[in-house]
């Protein structure tokens, strides 16, 4: 199939479901290979920076949103209020899962050195992480960040946050500095 | 420029470890970690009234640090393999923190940004169809009621679990000034000898160091890694 | 304004509202003229006639829809959407609801420890559950079982469910202590 077609109608498809859309509903839908689909969605969210409505690809689930450079007129038009601040607990617990998921609980809490469980459980309900579903072991729990983290955040494109290396690279510990006494 | 420990809140032990150690301005070195000992467990000292519940972190932090001191006073001292191990693994386990605090931070700029993004409210009104589940009985859902019930049990029960873990020290500094009228005087390892575990023996090192502070009880010890005797002033 | 940016704006507006906007609130929310507008507006208009989501533009009334050119597809994926089994997600949420209506959203979040905004939507959809407003509140809204899928599940009375009593008593919301972490 052409295309810019695919795009139309997955676009369509978005705009109507009612929740986040799967790739594998997607390749249903349409009886098309996952990488044919996953191509015109890379398409689709490479068109991101400009356009009013965006497409959020995260976990190989799809939502559109609106672009968040438009923030303030939207808030502005629908008299929204803008989410409320993360505590700097929520945003530790956060920076962990970000990086590492899917991560455990208690992989979160020994990075953190202190019991996360009931930042874990804010974010929960905030929506802004979520239990794995594809764990190995049903027994571990694990979690991962959502679209409403990206929305939270105004993230267009999760490929596009710097990689964990390059944002940790200068943090050190006082080094050991011979002779000192 | 320093903090006032007592007024900062910390997220944390390691928060608070690696804002004494910024403070020192020393190299992360055992000598470093065992500098600042007697300034976490003074902090230690006032989370107990603040925030309990997150004292037995703190604790599990303050019993690496111990180990860490007690190593670099008593360099043939033989603590086990594990507890060294673990007591000095706690430099990664700090820069492994500050990482992800440097993510944190990093979150927190994004968000400072203030731009964020919605989802649409779907109408879908007229697309309602009843549809159930023929799976879905009333045993299932009162099985799966019955589920998060338990779940929820656990949750409201665990905050209680965690107080039940950690010793108020006030406790027992009392236990252990009784002892001591009784007795006149007493050994270290007669007041280990009930202790239920790592928290315990902190909580008692703890209880000692204050009394030995506020000049109730003098510490003695006959001669090097003899047992300590603890007497009444 | 540069056209791009206000066309974007425009349409992060509009799919946000998802519901009918005029010209006129937008000539306000901007502080710019009527041609101005009608000019992005319909730009987009014409842009977007090949596009999933169209811009229909009616009696100065603007909203967004999906391409009907489109329709067998969206058709397709509802339908394929409707007929998936109920996620443990929707059943854990249901069987709240059941017990407890009429339950606000808060609550059944606070109880599953989980944001439930998809799971809510999916039992709307399937005509399981629907909306009451609180007899206290009115800005409180209320979720409670529909007439049809009591009748299926057989049940005339709530307090004839199983383990009525110790069920409900044992479903106890954790109270909220900020100062953990």
């Amino acid at each position: 199939m052409d295309l810019n077609k695919l795009k139309s109608q997955i676009l369509s498809i978005l705009f109507v479901a009612s929740k986040p859309v799967s790739i594998k509903e997607l390749t249903e839908t349409f009886g098309m290979s996952e990488s044919d689909i996953k191509e015109a969605v890379e398409e689709i969210v490479s068109e991101n920076d400009t356009s009013g409505i965006i497409l959020l690809a995260h976990n190989d689930r799809l939502q559109l949103a609106s672009n968040p450079e438009n923030s303030s007129q939207v808030k502005k038009f629908l008299s929204l209020e803008l989410r409320e601040k993360l505590t700097e607990a929520a945003l530790e617990t956060l920076a962990i899962i970000l990086y590492k998921q899917p991560v455990s609980r208690a992989e979160i809490e020994n990075i953190r050195g202190v019991n996360s469980q009931y930042s874990i459980r804010q974010l929960l309900i905030r929506g802004l992480i979520e239990k794995s579903s594809s764990a190995q072991d049903r027994r571990v729990q694990n979690y991962q960040t959502t679209h409403e983290f990206m929305q939270t955040l105004g993230i267009t494109d999760m490929r596009k946050l710097p990689d964990f290396e390059t944002l940790t690279q200068n943090i050190q510990l006082p080094e050991n500095k011979p002779d000192q006494s | 420029m320093r903090i006032k420990l007592e007024q900062h809140q910390f997220e944390g032990p390691l928060d608070l470890l690696l804002q004494l150690i910024e403070d020192q301005q020393m190299d992360i070195t055992a000598l470093a970690l065992s500098e600042v000992t007697e300034q976490f467990l003074n902090y230690v000292r006032s989370l107990q009234e603040k925030n309990p519940t997150n004292l037995a972190d703190f604790l599990i932090i303050a019993a690496k640090l111990l180990v860490i001191k007690s190593k670099a006073l008593l360099p043939n001292l033989d603590l086990g393999a594990d507890e060294e191990e673990a007591a000095f693994d706690l430099t990664a386990q700090l820069l492994t923190y500050k990482k992800f605090r440097e993510v944190a931070k990093f979150l927190k700029n994004l968000e400072a940004r203030r731009k964020q993004s919605w989802s649409r409210e779907t109408e879908f009104t007229d697309r309602v169809t009843f549809l159930p589940d023929p799976e879905v009985t009333v045993d299932v859902l009162a099985g799966t009621l019955g589920k998060l019930a338990t779940e929820l049990k656990e949750i409201v029960k665990l905050p209680e679990k965690v107080l039940e873990k950690v010793v108020s020290i006030t406790e027992k500094i009392n236990h252990i000034q009784a002892l001591i009228g009784q007795k006149v005087e007493t050994r270290l390892s007669e007041l280990l000898k009930d202790a239920s575990g790592k928290t315990d023996v902190i909580v008692t090192f703890l209880a000692l160091l204050e009394l030995t502070k506020q000049r109730i009880l003098s510490l003695d010890q006959e001669e090097k890694f003899a047992d300590i005797i603890i007497k009444k002033n």
